[in-house]
């Protein structure tokens, strides 16, 4: 049962993320993307991380992607020509992506943690449910979650500063 | 289903997420395939959590969210601006700074 | 439910406090009208505070927050050096196009965010609190190379780093993904003895993870092959963000590689030792080999900081206490070096219309020697000629790689040092020399002067006390460390000390 | 007063002078300066009177006496002392060279009176004296060939005294490069000396050698063949004898000073100086002997054809230093110093006369020009027929006694040495032969047009200076021997010193009568006493038949010149005809001078333009410009790979992280 | 006192930049008339029977490093120091009689030049030298950049490029020689205090293996210094752009750091190294002499006659040191002093030339001795010094390197003394063709020539002067030299090359 639902996820993540590469127009990209998140938040569900799989829905789903939209909705995402200007780049990119998958994949299996061969210890109940982070949070990574709120901050500041419609050009 | 499954698939994602990188030119694109990278680097680490059995891997995903988020407001802002200074919206047309 | 709320020293705290509070105060100023102009005013007090507040704290290593920092000697010297490039940063701002463009207040804030990233950065011990801390520096960075909007550059160098640097962090993150996997801990001292708990000795899982922190931090540091992002955003970048970037990103980004490398991964010793030798070597090949024949100032001094991390990245590879000193001595005396050299770019930028070009320095020595000096100074200084910091600088890496047996590395920096005077002392000879046979192709500057890009020539500018001040201040620190490095030495040693 | 105190003297006075003349140039009347410059050597030559005196008055075997002033540069074992050696031999050569620098300055008092280099004539000529007699007093090795170069350096400034000639700058950057490989010899010598003596001073070296070296040990015949190469290039024998003819390009005094009567002697001195290790190499000792044989006669042969009359009087002076260098190689010291001292005299003179003719005919040296002077200049013909009776050894004058007595002691001494009388003999009917051709050429005759000229008005013949060689132009400026200049007729300086010299040319040889008396020999012997070939003497008989045979050489000799030249002048014509190619050769110097030019001076200037034009350029700046080229070229690389496309930067960077990743793979356990 | 004396020209330099521009001049003069009094009062009270350092001052300079700053005078430095003095007044003094841009700048870059080399000469901590070794090419790449000659319309090379070619030449060696120096401390403390003492690192001693590549390190630094051949690429290029004042002390002086160098760091601290290249040195030296002797025939431009005799005499001067024998190296540090004081003089006389023809070619020249007979004559006894003229000072040197030479290796000894003959051709051809013969150019500036003038006989007569008197009494420098000099060489004589280890085993 657990498997077939790795399975249909993991499908539906990898589909989403190869479409987002694989769409001409950006527009389908993000929505490709959604998908993706949502099967992401599936995988985390089966490893019972209740709260990061809702952040997910919630934070990329809901705002980030609508953020998304609403910038390709603005500046009209055309589709980009096949000419390759860079040589070898096409040749190249594909070999580099699956030496890293390789190298990635060998590093795990090849590795003598044993845990790696299980499906992790048996927990109790309430692991990873927002009172476990939320406590989390406050004790043990309160510094980076404090930063993280100022990150925030910038961030915003930042999208004005860029954004921001400037006077001369209204005028 | 054993970890090593999703370490796998977390890491074919992080390679698509680099090869879309490689290879598309539109900067909404890019910025959708850092996603996926970061996602990628978030599955892992939920993943570890669950094998580790401690929930510090969660919460570091739930930061690495909040952190794309602000990358991808700020990448989002640059678009814009660019796109105000009537620049093509394509990096390999940004190349002025090279040598 | 039961919540015990984490222990939290405020003294050690307190600089962050400061900055954070002075951050937000600086965006509010900006909300109000009458404070519009006290902006930086503002940032140089919070940046006083913190440094105040960081100096009090010198000298009692502790660890913050259940273990999030670790506030030592280490993290405080980064962290002043930073603070200090800031102010430099402040001070170029002046006047400057970027700031009007972004709104000072907004402008300031950012770079008091970066700041405290950096901070954050220097003294975090724990793997999410490296991360946050990495990407608050970067973040701010990437808007306020993006700032001055109305330059295609600008916008560009923006754009290039974020794409390039997330690429990075997302790297840097798998990599932590991977150690907090190996040994289920996010702290760096619970990853050192994971790591020997679970027998991982070697093991592919923790080595690859070791590979990608490296790369991320190798991208901060721009060591090659990593660098590419450098020249660049050097160049796009308002020249006073470029000054705090090359040296504000670097230290902390070094004061980082250091803590994670030896503290975390301190019993991987011999697996990343030779990998990151090996980096040193090439970006010193790389960055001075790619210098030479540069027009542009900045994109010079861009390849000069890639070659000049190869360097400093011997301090980390022989992972010692003289080599994290030296590391230290190293960085602080590039931040004079590289300052003075920027101040007087930047002046030269708003006089002249050759922008960062070469020939916007030629004939100095004749025309404003109260610029010409500092800059002579600072490329002899970089290119580690005796009677300056940087010799000194150079002679204590030097010192620290013989020591830890890699020689061969030391003869490189001496090899580099040798390639680079091809390019430092070019731009001398255009100060003081009649013109040797240029490159240049003659007419419009690197940087395209086109209507709406140029910006204004103010022809007062090489003699602003604000630029001046700061280009005599840095050259002068320059020659006095090189003359009496005794108390810069003590400083590094405490730092070093801290680790080890 | 003591022997070394004098001797101290004799070398300070011309040195003051040489100083004192240079100094005021501007100051010193022209007429004062000469007046110094000659009272200086007077001085030296009136000191050196009063050492000799002195010398006698000690014991025979105590009549050497060693004096140093201070230790000049002595450490790390090395003894150099700035000291002297006074011993009768050394006393010797002072008096001679002070007695005929005296006269030879009074002469040029005179000759060189036109001269506007006058000062420096005179400074440069003291200076020479100077080291000449640093040279014979010298105290050490290390000072022998600082005297040895100073005197080299004089004649080097004295042949190119008028500066401005090319082809006497050239004579004089010949003869100095020459003589400095002669002092290289010296210095080697001086260097194997050192290494198996350990010292340089001559007490110490000729105490040690015959306890050090056996007979013929290499080593010492190494020394002694360096010591052979610095007396062979400044006595100008074969084959470093190419600058002397060149030396001609100097005023008159000097060539009769310098290069006949004292520095080209020096070679003799030395072996006589160092006779001890001679006598301990006798190998050495014989090839310096056949090396002054085969100068005799070459020198000769080239004296026979040569047309230039000083070149001719120069090749006389080689062939006659090589009876002398024969002399004291097969141990005829005394003799051999005999000689050196009369023909100090009469080439001298002959020099003079020769110089004081040359003024006469404006500068013409070419004696196929020449002729009717006995008429025209009688004074100088009279002199002139001396030095040629007294050179060519007409019975009972200087030449016949001291030339006969080396061939007669080389006789005495049989087996081998037998060759070199009978050769000695027929180099001394060349003598006689050459000597008088130019008599007979010069002199007799109907007076050409500057001798008539002479005779008619009195005056000397004006023209146009004219450098011989090349014939261009002179400029007089710098100085130079024109019409102004004196002849003896004119001048009574002049008259006085040749009158001097020619009598001293005539009578000189008397102190040295076999059987009569042996001034010479008993005063050179206590420095020769402990050597064995010093005891060899010649019976009375065979030196009286070698006395006799010389004479009727010397004769047959003047007659077969009378003959050619007088009686039938077209002869020599013909003769040249018939010997073509022996006369080519003759005339052409033996082609030595393009033998070296082949072995030496081309290779080297080739050598330097294969460095100048395709080493340095290739390979020196081939390093910089190869290392800047490759620098240039990497840098080249790493800006087309910084290419703009952000992307590329991706590829870069995440090519570096799959590589880095590959090593740590590799690398995990 | 040895402070006062190091800092003193650098004080006035700075100081100089306060008055007005025409009193830098007299000022600078003032300055290195200052600094040579101080050094003619330290040798008239230096204890010539001693081989110890005298004057000596030490104080921690980094003590983090192990740095300090210890100065110190004994045989091997005492005269060089002397030399150093009396050069930078003659070419300051030349100097200020001229006109020179920027003045100001000028001349406090030539007095720090001054501080520099007495510091490299100076120095008992190895880092110490090696620090000023570098610092002394900064001031001379801006003399000979901002105030050089460019060559760009005889083929040759801007200033700037010039010195720039220079500076890395140079700098290749310094670099290495500083990783060496650094090297040298360390492993010779292995583990203990690191210390950079040149005394305390003699006793330390050191591995022969890690003497064998420092020792070329060290070697690389010296020889491109001097220069030596092969290494002289930079010679030509930089002797022709330099300003006059700068090359007379650039050459006077700076050459003999190097030689300078072998006999104070590599003999004692490496001196097994040292026994064992010993050849190898040799053969470099001989390639000097011989190639420095060809090509200084084959000039025609007066500065690079110069300049390659340099490189021979050099090469002499290491020939000496390699003999690895008393006298050999007495001759040589004789030979440092003599050459600075004759090459000086030559590149003064060469300035007046130039002014006085308006070219640098040797064939332009000729027949000035007629009208300025002193010159002439001065020139004379300069170019005889040159040439090593038995009775110079010169000889003397020579004498005692060929000598020691000769001593050890018979046969470096018997190709090595062929330069001489070369020298003095070389040297006679300078001579003559400036001061004899007829110009060949026909316009004969040689007959317009002038006397030299008071101005730059007071320059000159006094330079001839230090030859002449030191021609007369070398001692004066050989009995002060000897004692040290036997001490250094006596560390070397230790040492023994590995195969005679072997043997011994």
């Amino acid at each position: 049962m657990e498997a077939v639902l790795f399975f249909i996820a993991a499908i539906g993540a990898l589909g989403g993320a190869v479409g987002v590469i694989a769409m001409r127009n950006p527009f389908y990209s993000v929505l490709a993307l959604i998908v993706h998140l949502f099967s992401l938040a599936a995988l985390f569900l089966l490893l019972t991380a209740a709260f990061v799989a809702a952040a997910q829905v919630v934070v990329y789903a809901g705002a980030v992607m609508v953020l998304y939209v609403f910038v390709v909705a603005y500046v009209g995402g055309g589709g980009e020509s096949a000419w390759e200007p860079i040589p070898g780049q096409r040749f190249l990119a594909p070999l580099l992506g699956i030496a890293l998958f390789v190298e990635l994949s060998v590093a795990v299996l090849s590795s003598a943690l044993l845990a790696l061969g299980t499906d992790g210890p048996d927990v109790k109940a309430g692991f990873g449910d927002p009172a476990a982070i939320g406590r989390l949070l406050l004790e043990k990574f309160l510094l980076p979650f404090e930063a993280s709120s100022i990150l925030l901050l910038l961030a915003a500041v930042g999208a004005i500063v860029l954004a921001a419609r400037r006077r001369e050009e209204t005028a | 289903m054993n970890t090593e499954w999703f370490i796998v698939l977390s890491a074919l994602l992080f390679a698509t997420g680099a090869i879309g990188i490689l290879l598309r030119r539109s900067p909404m694109v890019i910025l959708l395939c850092l996603e996926l990278m970061l996602n990628a680097g978030n599955l892992a680490l939920v993943a570890f959590s669950r094998m580790v059995g401690n929930e510090q891997g969660q919460v570091f995903a739930v930061i690495v969210m909040v952190v794309a988020a602000c990358e991808v407001v700020v990448g989002l802002g640059l678009i814009v601006a660019i796109f105000r200074r009537r620049l093509p919206l394509n990096v390999d047309d940004l190349r002025e700074l090279r040598g | 439910m039961n919540f015990n709320e984490p222990h939290i020293d405020y003294a050690g705290i307190s600089p962050l406090i400061a900055l954070t509070v002075g951050l937000c105060v600086v965006l509010l100023s900006a909300v109000f009208k009458p404070f519009r102009r006290s902006a930086p005013l503002l940032t140089l007090v919070t940046l006083g505070a913190a440094a105040g507040l960081l100096i009090w704290q010198w000298n009692d290593p502790k660890s913050l927050i259940t273990g999030a920092l670790r506030l030592d000697d280490l993290a405080i010297s980064i962290s002043l050096i930073a603070i200090l490039t800031a102010a430099f940063c402040v001070l170029l701002s002046l006047r400057e196009r970027a700031t009007e463009e972004a709104g000072s207040g907004e402008y300031h804030a950012l770079l008091l965010g970066s700041v405290l990233g950096m901070v954050l950065l220097a003294a975090s011990a724990n793997l999410v609190t490296f991360f946050v801390a990495l990407e608050t520096l970067s973040i701010p960075l990437y808007i306020l190379c993006a700032t001055n909007l109305r330059r295609e550059g600008s916008l560009e160098s923006g754009l290039k780093y974020l794409i390039v640097g997330s690429i990075g962090s997302a790297t840097l993150l798998y990599g932590m993904a991977f150690l907090y996997g190996g040994t289920g801990a996010t702290n760096f001292a619970g990853i050192a003895d994971g790591i020997a708990r679970n027998g991982l000795d070697g093991d592919p899982l923790i080595l690859i993870g070791i590979a990608m922190a490296a790369v991320g931090l190798a991208f901060k540091t721009s060591i090659a092959p990593f660098h590419q992002w450098t020249p660049d955003v050097y160049q796009g970048a308002p020249t006073p963000i470029t000054s705090f970037m090359a040296v504000a990103t670097k230290a902390a980004a070094f004061a980082v590689f250091l803590r994670f490398f030896d503290v975390a991964l301190g019993s991987q010793l011999d697996s990343w030792q030779p990998a990151l030798a090996a980096l040193a070597a090439i970006s010193i090949v790389v960055g001075n080999v790619g210098a030479i024949g540069q027009d542009s100032l900045k994109r010079l001094l861009g390849y000069s900081g890639v070659a000049q991390a190869g360097y400093m990245l011997g301090g980390v590879v022989v992972a010692s206490e003289s080599g994290t000193s030296s590391l230290v001595f190293y960085l602080a005396a590039y931040a004079f070096m590289n300052l003075a050299a920027f101040s007087v770019i930047v002046a030269r930028e708003r006089e002249t219309v050759f922008g960062d070009d070469i020939r916007a320095v030629r004939g100095l020595g004749a025309e404003r020697p109260a610029l010409a000096w500092p800059l002579t100074i600072s490329m002899l200084a970089l290119a580690g000629l005796p009677a300056t910091a940087g010799f000194i600088g150079k002679l204590y890496l030097i010192e620290a790689l013989v020591e830890g047996d890699y020689t061969w590395l030391a003869v490189f920096i001496a090899v580099g040092t040798m390639i680079s005077l091809a390019y430092y002392l070019r731009v001398v000879a255009a100060m003081w020399m009649r013109p040797e046979r240029e490159t240049i192709p003659g007419g419009t500057p690197a940087i395209a002067g086109a209507a709406p890009e140029a910006d204004p020539v103010d022809p007062e500018a090489g003699r602003r006390w604000y630029l001046v001040g700061p280009a005599v201040f840095a050259a002068a620190a320059t020659v006095f460390f090189g003359v009496i490095p005794q108390p810069l030495v003590e400083f590094a040693s405490h730092a070093g000390a801290a680790l080890f | 007063m003591s022997v070394s105190f004098w001797s101290w003297l004799v070398l300070l006075f011309p040195l003051l002078g040489s100083i004192v003349i240079a100094l005021g140039y501007r100051a010193l009347p022209q007429k004062l300066a000469g007046a110094i410059g000659t009272l200086a050597i007077a001085a030296a030559f009136a000191c050196g009177i009063a050492a000799l005196l002195s010398l006698l008055g000690d014991e025979p075997e105590a009549r050497h006496h060693a004096s140093s002033l201070y230790d000049y540069a002595s450490v790390a074992g090395l003894d150099i002392k700035l000291g002297i050696f006074v011993d009768p031999l050394s006393i010797f050569m002072v008096l001679v060279v002070t007695g005929v620098s005296t006269l030879i300055h009074l002469y040029s008092y005179g000759y060189m009176q036109s001269d506007a280099g006058y000062h420096r004539f005179f400074s440069y000529l003291n200076f020479f004296v100077f080291s000449m007699l640093l040279l014979v007093l010298a105290g050490n090795f290390v000072l022998l060939i600082v005297g040895w170069a100073f005197v080299g350096f004089a004649s080097y400034a004295l042949i190119s005294f008028w500066y401005r000639r090319e082809t006497a700058t050239r004579a004089g950057m010949k003869a100095f490069v020459i003589n400095v490989v002669g002092d290289i010899g010296l210095v080697l010598a001086a260097f194997l000396i050192f290494r198996e003596l350990g010292s340089f001073d001559y007490g110490t070296v000729f105490e040690k050698a015959p306890e050090v070296f056996a007979t013929n040990e290499w080593t010492i015949v190494a020394i002694c063949l360096l010591l052979l190469v610095g007396a062979f290039a400044k006595s100008a024998q074969l084959p470093l004898h190419t600058w002397l003819p060149d030396a001609m390009e100097g005023p008159t005094p000097v060539s009769s000073l310098i290069h006949a009567a004292t520095m080209v002697t020096a070679g003799v001195y030395l072996i006589a100086r160092t006779h001890v290790l001679f006598e301990l190499a006798p190998t050495a000792a014989d090839v310096a002997a056949f090396v002054g044989l085969a100068t005799l006669l070459v020198a000769a042969s080239m004296a026979l054809v040569m047309t230039d009359l000083k070149r001719a009087i120069a090749y006389s002076t080689m062939s006659q230093i090589g009876y002398m260098i024969m002399g004291v190689s097969i141990g005829a010291y005394s003799a051999g110093m005999f000689h050196l001292m009369t023909h100090a005299f009469f080439k001298a003179l002959l020099f003079m006369a020769a110089g004081s003719i040359i003024a006469a005919m404006a500068n013409e040296q070419n004696i196929d020009r020449m002729g009717g002077f006995g008429k025209a200049m009688r004074f100088t013909s009279i002199t002139f027929v001396c030095g040629a009776l007294a050179l060519a050894a007409f019975p009972g004058t200087s030449g016949f006694f001291s030339k006969d007595e080396i061939l007669a002691f080389a006789e005495a001494r049989g087996g081998m040495y037998l060759i070199f009388t009978v050769l000695g003999y027929f180099g001394a009917l060349l003598t006689a032969v050459y000597s008088f051709r130019l008599v007979f050429r010069v002199l007799p005759g109907r007076p050409v047009p500057e001798a008539q000229e002479l005779i008619e008005t009195g005056h000397v013949h004006h023209a146009e200076p004219r450098n011989p060689a090349t014939g261009e132009v002179e400029d007089t400026d710098v100085g130079f021997p024109g019409p102004e200049h004196h002849i003896a007729e004119q001048s009574a300086p002049m008259r006085v010193a040749m009158g001097i010299l020619a009598f001293l040319a005539l009578v000189g040889g008397l102190v040295q009568i076999p059987g009569v008396d042996d001034v010479v020999g008993k005063f050179l012997e206590p420095v020769f006493e402990e050597s064995p070939l010093a005891h060899i003497h010649p019976s009375l008989g065979q030196d009286y038949v070698g006395l006799g045979i010389g004479g009727v050489i010397a004769l047959l000799g003047i007659g077969i010149a009378y003959f050619l030249y007088v009686k039938e002048p077209q002869r020599p014509r013909q003769l040249e005809a018939r010997l073509r190619p022996l006369h080519t050769l003759f005339a052409n110097k033996w082609y030595f001078d393009e033998l070296i030019g082949f072995l030496v001076v081309r290779p080297a200037l080739a050598v330097g333009r294969f460095a100048n034009r395709v080493f340095e350029r290739f390979v020196v700046d081939g390093l910089v410009s190869g290392t800047e080229g490759t620098v240039r070229g990497t840098s080249g690389v790493i800006r087309a790979v910084q290419n703009g496309f952000v992307r590329s930067y991706a590829l870069l960077l995440i090519a570096g992280f799959a590589g880095l990743a590959l090593y740590f793979l590799l690398s995990s356990s | 006192m040895i402070n006062v004396l190091l800092w003193a020209p650098l004080a006035f330099g700075l100081l100089g930049l306060f008055l007005p521009r025409r009193a830098a001049g007299p000022w600078a003069v003032l300055g290195s008339l200052v600094t040579l009094g101080i050094a003619i009062g330290m040798v008239a009270g230096f204890d010539s029977g001693s081989a110890a350092l005298q004057y000596t001052e030490s104080t921690a300079w980094i003590s983090g490093l192990g740095v300090d700053y210890s100065l110190g005078l004994d045989g091997l430095n005492l005269f060089l120091v002397l030399l150093t003095a009396v050069l930078w007044v003659g070419g300051i003094t030349f100097a200020a009689f001229r006109e020179y841009s920027r003045p100001k700048t000028f001349y406090l870059l030539m007095l720090m030049a001054e501080t520099a080399t007495l510091g490299a000469f100076l120095a008992q901590d190895l880092l110490l030298f090696v620090l000023f070794f570098d610092f002394m090419l900064v001031p001379f790449y801006f003399l000979f950049g901002a105030w050089g000659h460019d060559r760009t319309g005889e083929g040759g090379l801007t200033a700037s490029a010039a010195t720039l070619k220079m500076i890395i030449y140079t700098l290749i060696g310094s670099l290495l020689m500083l990783v060496a120096a650094i090297a040298t401390a360390i492993l010779s403390a292995d583990g203990g205090h690191i210390t950079f003492s040149i005394q305390a690192l003699q006793e330390q001693g050191l591995g022969h293996g890690s003497q064998q590549w420092i020792f070329w390190f060290f070697a690389a630094a010296f020889l491109v210094k001097m220069p030596a051949f092969l290494l002289h690429g930079w010679m030509p290029d930089a002797y022709r752009a330099a300003p006059l004042p700068a090359l007379v002390v650039f050459s006077g002086v700076l050459a003999k750091v190097g030689a300078y160098g072998f006999l104070r760091i590599v003999l004692p601290l490496f001196p097994d190294a040292t026994v064992e290249f010993q050849e190898a040195i040799l053969l470099i030296a001989l390639a000097s002499i011989l190639y420095g002797s060809v090509m200084a025939f084959t000039q025609t431009n007066v500065r690079l006659i110069a300049g390659y005799s340099s490189v021979a005499q050099l090469g002499f001067i290491t020939a000496g040191i390699f003999a690895l024998r008393a006298d050999g190296s007495d001759g040589a540090i004789l030979q440092m002093v003599n050459h600075g004081l004759v090459v000086a003089p030559i590149f003064v006389i060469v300035a007046l030339l130039v002014e006085r023809t308006g070219s640098e070619d040797i064939r332009e020249m000729g027949g000035m001795a007629m009208r300025a007979p002193v010159l002439a004559a001065l020139f004379l006894i300069v170019a005889l010094a040159t040439l090593a003229m038995p009775g110079s000072s010169n000889f003397v040197g020579e004498f005692y390197i060929l000598n020691g030479l000769f001593q050890e290796k018979i046969v470096f000894a018997f190709v090595a003394i062929s330069g001489v003959a070369m020298s003095a051709y070389y040297a006679l051809r300078l001579y003559q063709g400036a001061m004899h013969n007829r110009p060949a150019s026909r316009q004969g500036q040689g007959l317009m020539s002038r006397e030299i003038g008071v101005r730059d006989a007071l320059v000159l007569v006094p330079l001839v002067g230090c030859i002449v008197a030191l021609s007369l009494y070398p001692q004066l420098i050989l009995e002060r030299t000897a004692p040290t000099v036997e001490k250094t060489v006596a560390k070397v004589q230790g040492a023994e090359a590995p195969e005679s280890r072997l043997a011994t085993k």
